[in-house]
């Protein structure tokens, strides 16, 4: 049986410090586009930490929500595409073959989640900050869309290592680079085809939903809901 | 040459040629002969430490064959060899236990800055112009070496002094001895955020000079008055591990957590309850609470007898802090406060933290007192699910016998405000010749301390430091030190693990440039210098002194380890050296002494009818103090809970902001008694009315092409009152008023704050 | 219908073709520039990267796709009007058909431009062909642009066609008059135009079965540019209304572009005479009835949005109604539904300027429809996180003008090189033919010109 | 006209972009500069920017004439010593200097190609081999050695008949070629197999 790889994110763990943000940028050569491409709304971020807030002062509560590829079975990103450059793989993975890309941002107005980025222009690494580029990983150039990948190198090294010991992968043995910064161990990611797998066991926790589920996409991330929750009589009957 | 390095070498990410193949004729760089073999495309790891912050990270530094531009002998060249790639936490280490904080994530770039210093450096402009001409390192060296020697031919040894940033372990050890044995006084460490307030009341409390580690995967109920502790403050990654197992680490139980605080910090927004308090009665509240308990009989007065007996009125049953009293005080309703000692109470193991603004008041140490009194009465001191104290496990350099002093090479900090009045010629001896590393406090110290007319007075200054900040652009001659990638590191964690630990690690990389470890270079300073000095450092290198030092930890301990060559072994190995078994810490906590203390009021700077709210400055998530704002992914990071990006900005409850007439984005003055500046405004649920906040860390008039010039520093407007046990600053007792100047700009990552009704998780 | 002779006719209409005035001279210089101007800015943007446009995350489309829904939409003026006109043999559209033919064409090349323009990388824009190569990959005919690719140039060979034919008896009158190398040029256009009632015959019948088809690919076409959107999971895009909506509105901006162009025509060329009155307050009339039948969509649109109270939605649409988009959605509203309401609905303002005036409201009004429906949607998906904004750039905006400037130009070229109004069939209806027969063609009058212009 | 205006256009405004990456040697006014200049054309010109398009590429120059036929002949195997860490990793990697000297201390000393590489090594320099192989980078493809060599796939498959030549020849290999071995040994073809 193919991997169908997933991503479980606990939010009750989850303290939004954002080393995954960091950890992905280190990662997958993420540029950083600067101050005042920022500000048009051109920073590239594949994981980025989303904040609400509910109420106000002083019953504030935050709610902090890791979003990054859902990696969708059913994604509106690919059949939009007009040259298959995102298109879904045999073990589920949600692809973006950027040779393929000729930059038409169909599939990121498709993206329910926003989670697609885009390079307005060819990005550059000011000697000598590319040497720390990850040689494992494309670097994106003008004109093509880029997001989360669930860390596919890392996916492909592990499956020829585990192909020239002829071995099956082992749960834990793919790691992506957000799961193993996350210091709270917010994320989970494995085979959820393996029933066996942590990210089979969690996903099938009573606390797991999915982001934008009324959409009908069948991400493949699911979101555990945080417990304890909104203690409004607490909180009225303090005040 | 392999196409992978070839590209990262001519097309530089991706401008120029898509061409892979055959470089550039017009540029034909020559290539060195490899210092190194190794596999192209595959990747080593080796064990390094974290520089970010104090909490001392082992990460592993996963190196693979690269080409790095380099010069020898002279000449641009290419030579390939093993670079970092990225920095992961350290498994095997007890304090990041694999797993890394943003900061230490980018903490690579400080290798791979474009505007790290790569040689020394001599200055020919006038001071703080940054104007600088190269020098080789025999021509530096013996440059200071000529001065140190003038000193020494006019007996003006204790006109040497030392600036550091916080450093632990054998590096902090061979500045020490340095000095001691030139014969000058001990080196001051200058740092904005520091705990030392909660150092010296934890030694008063339970007579332990260090900062605390919290068993949070155990515990049931937390309470933290200030502390971001998921964040910024103490040891981040280690406590926000220990977070999520408190969460949803253990089956069927949920810890509860409640954070004190009057402006939501990232860890605030993780609290099941957040209780805005008015600034600097934190500790009154935490008294209320212990009131509380021992009122109604929920915890037994003589749990804590010894460490709540320091409290005025403790035996009594704390009379003054009834709830009705402490929320006059704190404004934290009567109802809540018995609500939260209930539950507190009911919940055990049940621990309370303290950290960062509270501790910044002038009445700092009352606070802290309280809060360990508070950890007392909930018996969770040196108990599972509460707090304790690492076992210490100091590395030290042996002992060398000179013909001058004998004394111990763990001589005390001299305080900052003393090498301050020093350099202004106020108190003597005066300084002649300043030695800098990596502090900054032109940048971080306030305006009132004059720190940038001390420094002129200054007659000579050398820096170590790897870039130009605004406080080494003052020095006369840098000598800049190695990458931490490059070079061997050692630190002494004081917190985030129950089990002790030395983290020690040999160089990741070689060199990109032509620098030189501070410590390689300070021995080789002793080395000219001759006499007693050479003789009180006699190792040849910083690996030598490091290699000495490991002897003295007690190979037993470790497992894995059972004589001091095996420890050498396994600390390069694994990046450190830590004990196996766990301590209990309780035992060796020696009681509490001394006087009783009463309740401390905070003192504020600035009448509260022309500077009506209080300024909260806080350590950004991305930067700090600042110390890190040169780095580019961490100026694009979006701060995760205003989302902004590459500036500063002025937090403001809304209904201020209403009555202010200020929208989000405006431009806002903020101004104290010291000073004002201007940032855009933020408007933000998450604040008090009464108080704004501002992130530390942009604002620096120079620190490279990233972070010059860019936003405003609100350490510029705090007024320089002390908190008077540990004499550092308290930087959140300045009163400023806030007034509306235009429209600014405040490049923000997200679009909206709210959630659309029925929520997008389902 | 002129009460002109048909010697006048040919005279007349063929004046501009063969006399070449300053005027003529000043118009192309003037709009040649705009359009090296916006070719440049073009230049500039794919050597700097798209990123010169005010695209965003997440307002990945703007302008440039504005541009090119708004094209589209103009080009229904002609292929689509002239063939219903010529199917319901109105007599009135004799003046007419060819300019609008023409309308469509450019606008339809103009349009089929901007998805060029758009993107990240169009010099692999040929990647949308269908060809077999080494790497095996075809197009992905599940994704709406690709079936755009197909629409759009179906659309243009069609059109082209469409104008074309009726063109050849009015090439070989040039072929006829024409002297120098201009000849030679109209003799290879003519396709050996003799005008045998075997010609005329095969005319009538292409022209006729062209007449019919291309009515479904022309509705075809803007219901596909609707499934660009409507396929798409965003809010206030994925709605089953779109493909009647989008068809209505493109014929609605596509009068309106005819009857700008033929005012247009009718002072430049001095052309009174053809266009009268009737012919504008024929238009006019159709133009009124688009209108209304837009209006009705956008408000079975948004009532149902309203009434249906999705949240993402209603962000949206409020954002539209009385958020940052307030003031262009009323805009919109005034210029496609009250200006031409009143203007058109009232017979003592349906005048030639009357028309005039409601139609270049109209096109103004639809150029901001389309904006509409394409910025603010995109500015609040379903993560208020990622919300964001757009704001045009001087490149789009030079790109944007250069293509109203195109517009112009590729006119006046071909108002220059070919006869803007069919002569024969003038000249046909003159004769009080309603339908030319096969056999009854006029011989005599290809005859007579040749005779009368030695 | 078309055509020249797009590419007076592109030149145009190609030129006054900033540069690509910015010397960091001398310490520089650290306030100059507020924002990095991060961005630049994909393509410095007009003309880059066509010879990419078309796959051009210079035809390599090596700095010597190294005899890829010599040693065959000698019995030396591709992955014996000069490229090793086919077999361990993605790259077949290049020997440095310090590899051919250790036969070539003794063998064929006076050899002047052999000399040239004396010479190399007394300056500390390596041989500036010129990359003859490899993708170009808009194809973004991550192609592994290691794993086509435990599939047995011979390295004449796609470097040719290397064992013949002096310097190494570029072959022209496409995607195709690539597909059809995938298909024949039933490997894997989709496109994340490569390219990522």
């Amino acid at each position: 049986m193919p991997h169908r790889w997933g991503m479980v994110v606990d939010l009750d763990r989850c303290t939004g410090c954002e080393a995954c943000v960091v950890a992905c940028r280190a990662e997958n050569n993420v540029p950083t586009v600067g101050e005042a491409e920022a500000a048009r709304g051109r920073a590239i971020h594949w994981i980025r930490v989303e904040r609400y807030v509910d109420g106000e002062f002083p019953d504030v509560r935050v709610k902090f929500l890791p979003v990054f590829c859902q990696h969708c079975d059913a994604a509106p990103c690919e059949p939009v595409c007009p040259t298959y450059a995102s298109y879904h793989t045999a073990d589920g993975l949600n692809a973006q073959v950027y040779n393929r890309c000729i930059g038409t941002r169909y599939c990121a107005n498709a993206c329910p989640y926003t989670v697609r980025f885009f390079n307005f222009f060819n990005p550059v690494w000011e000697k000598p900050l590319h040497l720390q580029l990850n040689p494992d990983v494309s670097v994106r150039e003008v004109g093509v869309m880029e997001k989360c990948t669930f860390c596919v190198q890392r996916i492909k090294a592990a499956e020829i290592a585990a192909k020239a010991e002829d071995r099956p992968l082992r749960d834990g043995e793919v790691v992506p680079a957000c799961a193993q910064a996350c210091p709270s161990r917010a994320l989970v990611f494995g085979d959820l085809n393996d029933p066996d797998s942590e990210a089979s066991r969690l996903a099938g926790s009573h606390r797991a939903t999915h982001l934008l589920g009324e959409l009908g996409t069948q991400p493949k991330v699911f979101y555990l809901q945080r417990e304890g929750g909104h203690d409004r009589q607490d909180r009225e009957g303090d005040q | 040459m392999d196409r992978r390095n070839f590209l990262k070498t001519s097309t530089v990410g991706g401008a120029a040629a898509a061409l892979s193949s055959c470089g550039h004729p017009e540029a034909p760089l020559v290539r060195f002969l490899p210092d190194e073999e190794l596999v192209p495309g595959v990747a080593t790891w080796k064990p390094s430490v974290c520089p970010g912050c104090r909490a001392g990270c082992g990460v592993l530094v996963r190196v693979m064959e690269g080409d790095a531009e380099v010069i020898r002998n002279g000449q641009h060249g290419v030579v390939r060899m093993g670079v970092a790639k990225k920095l992961e936490g350290n498994p095997e280490h007890p304090i990041s236990q694999g797993r890394l904080c943003p900061r230490g994530q980018a903490a690579i770039q400080l290798t791979y800055h474009p505007d790290r210093l790569g040689h020394p450096l001599e200055r020919v402009g006038a001071r703080g112009s940054g104007e600088y001409k190269p020098l080789d390192w025999d021509a530096a060296i013996s440059t200071l070496v000529e001065r140190l020697r003038a000193l020494d031919d006019r007996r003006a040894h204790a006109t040497l002094a030392a600036l550091t940033r916080p450093l632990r372990g054998v590096r902090r050890e061979l500045i020490a001895r340095f000095l001691q044995a030139f014969g000058a006084g001990p080196p001051s460490v200058f740092e904005l955020f520091s705990d030392d307030v909660l150092r010296r009341a934890n030694e008063r409390s339970f007579g332990r000079r260090q900062l605390p580690t919290f068993d949070l995967s155990r515990a049931r109920y937390v309470i933290s008055f200030g502390a971001d502790f998921l964040g910024t403050w103490n040891s981040p990654v280690a406590q926000s591990a220990a977070y999520g197992e408190m969460r949803q680490g253990r089956p069927g139980i949920r810890g509860t957590f409640v954070q004190v605080e009057p402006r939501m910090s990232q860890t605030g927004a993780n609290a099941d309850r957040w209780v805005p308090v008015r600034p600097g009665t934190e500790g009154v509240l935490a008294l209320g609470l212990a009131h509380v308990m021992l009122q109604r009989g929920l915890a037994s007065a003589s749990s804590g007898a010894a460490v709540g007996a320091l409290i005025d009125g403790w035996d009594a049953g704390l009379p003054a802090y009834a709830p009705e009293a402490v929320e006059r005080e704190t404004g934290v309703a009567a109802r809540r406060i018995a609500r939260l000692a209930s539950e507190l109470a009911a919940d055990r193991p049940a621990v309370a933290i303290i950290g960062g603004a509270p501790l910044a008041h002038t009445n700092g140490f009352f606070n802290a007192i309280a809060v360990n009194a508070l950890n007392a009465v909930l018996d969770s001191v040196g108990r599972p699910g509460g707090m304790r104290f690492m076992p210490e496990a100091r590395i030290t350099l042996p002992e060398v016998r000179s013909e001058t002093s004998t004394a111990s090479s763990a001589a005390r900090e001299q305080s900052f405000s003393l090498l301050r009045d020093r350099m202004r010629g106020v108190t003597g001896p005066g300084v002649e010749v300043l030695l800098l590393y990596d502090a900054n406090p032109v940048f971080a110290a306030p305006r009132a301390w004059r720190i940038r007319e001390a420094l002129a007075q200054v007659p000579f200054i050398v820096s170590f430091g790897s870039f130009l900040d605004d406080t080494s652009t003052f020095a006369d001659l840098i000598l800049p030190d190695h990458s931490f990638l490059e070079s061997w590191m050692d630190d002494a964690p004081e917190s985030g693990s129950d089990r002790a630990v030395v983290s020690v690690a040999a160089p990741a990389m070689r060199p990109l440039h032509d620098t030189r470890a501070t410590a390689d270079v300070l021995l080789e300073i002793a080395r000219q210098l001759g006499g007693r000095v050479s003789t009180a450092l006699p190792w040849h290198s910083y690996e030598d002194a490091l290699r000495a030092a490991v002897q003295s930890v007690d190979a037993g301990a470790s497992a894995d380890a059972k004589t001091s060559a095996d420890v050498w072994t396994l600390v390069q190995q694994q990046g450190g050296w830590w004990t196996e078994t766990l301590e209990s810490s309780s035992s060796e906590m020696k009681r509490a002494a001394g006087a009783s203390i009463r309740r401390a009021t905070p003192r504020f700077d600035g009448d509260e009818t022309e500077y009506p709210f209080h300024f909260l400055p806080y350590p950004s998530q991305a930067f700090l103090d600042g110390s890190l704002a040169h780095l580019p992914w961490m100026q694009e990071l979006p701060d995760v809970l205003s989302t902004a990006m590459w500036g500063t900005w002025v937090e403001i409850n809304p209904r201020t902001a209403e009555r202010l007439g200020v929208s989000q984005g405006d431009l806002v003055e903020v101004a104290s008694s010291q000073g004002r500046l201007e940032a855009p405004a933020l408007v933000s649920p998450g604040i008090a009315p009464d108080v704004v906040a501002m992130p530390v860390g942009q604002g620096h008039r120079t620190f490279t092409r990233y972070a010059s010039g860019r936003g405003a520093n609100p350490v510029a407007l705090l007024a320089p009152l002390v908190e008077p046990e540990s004499g550092t600053l308290a930087w959140a007792a300045t009163r400023v008023r806030v007034a509306r100047k235009g429209r600014g700009r405040l490049t923000l990552f997200a679009g909206g704050l709210r959630e659309r009704p029925g929520g997008v998780t389902r | 219908m002129t009460g002109k002779t048909a010697k006048e006719i040919s005279n007349d209409l063929l004046r501009p073709v063969l006399d070449t005035s300053w005027r003529f001279y000043a118009a192309a210089v003037l709009l040649g520039a705009l359009v090296v101007a916006g070719l440049a800015a073009w230049g500039h943007q794919m050597s700097a990267g798209i990123g010169v446009a005010g695209i965003n995350r997440p307002v990945f489309w703007g302008f440039y796709i504005t541009n090119f829904v708004f094209w589209i939409g103009v080009s229904h003026a002609g292929t689509l009007i002239s063939a219903i006109l010529r199917l319901t043999h109105a007599p009135w559209r004799r003046p007419v058909t060819r300019a609008a033919e023409a309308i469509t064409v450019f606008a339809l090349m103009i349009g089929a431009m901007f998805p060029l323009i758009h993107l990240g990388r169009p010099w692999l824009a040929f990647w949308l062909f269908p060809y077999p190569s080494e790497r095996r990959i075809w197009p992905n005919v599940r994704s709406p642009l690709v079936w755009d690719f197909f629409a759009i140039n179906t659309y243009l060979v069609g059109s082209t066609l469409f104008l074309l034919l009726p063109l050849i008896p009015d090439l070989a009158l040039l072929r006829d008059r024409a002297r120098g190398w201009r000849r030679h040029v109209y003799r290879l256009c003519a396709l050996g135009w003799a005008g045998t009632p075997h010609q005329w015959r095969r005319l009538e019948t292409a022209m006729h079965i062209m007449a019919i088809v291309i009515i479904p690919v022309a509705v075809s076409v803007h219901t596909i540019v609707s499934f660009d959107f409507a396929m798409a999971p965003v809010p206030m895009w994925h709605s089953t209304i779109f493909g009647p909506y989008f068809v209505a509105g493109a014929i609605f901006s596509g009068i309106a572009a005819l009857i700008v162009a033929m005012a247009v025509l009718r002072r430049a060329l001095r052309l009174e005479a053809y266009l009268q009155l009737l012919h504008f307050e024929s238009l006019g009339k159709l133009l009124l009835l688009m209108s209304l039948v837009w209006t009705y969509f956008v408000f079975a649109e948004r009532l149902t949005t309203w009434y249906g109270n999705e949240p993402a939605e209603v962000a949206v649409l409020f954002a539209v109604e009385r958020g940052p988009y307030a003031g262009l959605f009323w805009a919109m509203v005034f210029c496609n539904f009250v200006l031409p309401f009143v203007m058109l609905s009232i017979k003592r303002l349906r005048t030639i300027t009357g028309t005039v005036v409601a139609s270049l409201a109209v096109l103004v009004g639809m150029w901001l429809e389309r904006f509409l429906i394409i910025v603010p949607s995109l500015t609040r998906k379903y993560l208020p996180y990622s919300w964001g904004t757009y704001q045009p750039t001087l490149v789009e905006i030079t790109i944007t003008a250069a293509t109203f400037a195109a517009m112009g130009l590729l006119f006046v070229l071909f108002s220059k090189a070919f006869p803007i109004i069919s002569i024969w069939e003038l000249k046909e209806g003159d004769r009080r033919a309603p339908v030319v027969a096969p056999g009854l063609v006029d011989q005599s009058m290809v005859m007579a010109d040749r005779h009368a212009n030695p | 006209m078309l055509l020249l205006a797009v590419a007076a256009g592109w030149r145009m405004w190609g030129t006054v972009l900033p540069p690509t990456v910015s010397e960091g040697e001398t310490p520089r006014q650290p306030s100059a500069r507020p924002t990095p200049s991060v961005f630049t054309p994909a393509h410095r010109t007009l003309g880059d920017a066509v010879e990419a398009f078309f796959g051009i590429r210079p035809e390599a120059v090596q700095p010597i004439a190294f005899s890829h036929r010599v040693h065959v002949e000698n019995d030396l195997g591709c992955t014996d010593y000069c490229h090793p860490h086919a077999t361990e990793g993605p790259q077949a990697g290049l020997p440095s200097l310090r590899t051919c000297m250790l036969c070539h201390a003794t063998i064929a000393t006076e050899h002047p190609e052999i000399q040239k590489m004396t010479a190399y090594e007394e300056r500390g320099e390596d041989v500036t081999w010129q990359r003859v192989f490899g993708f170009v980078r808009s194809a973004h493809v991550r192609f592994n050695h290691a794993p086509h060599v435990r599939a047995d796939v011979a390295c004449a498959t796609c470097h040719g008949d290397v064992g013949s030549q002096t310097v190494a020849q570029r072959l022209d290999l496409t995607m195709g070629q690539c597909i059809d071995c995938h298909e024949a040994q039933q490997a894997a073809i989709e496109c994340v197999t490569c390219h990522f």
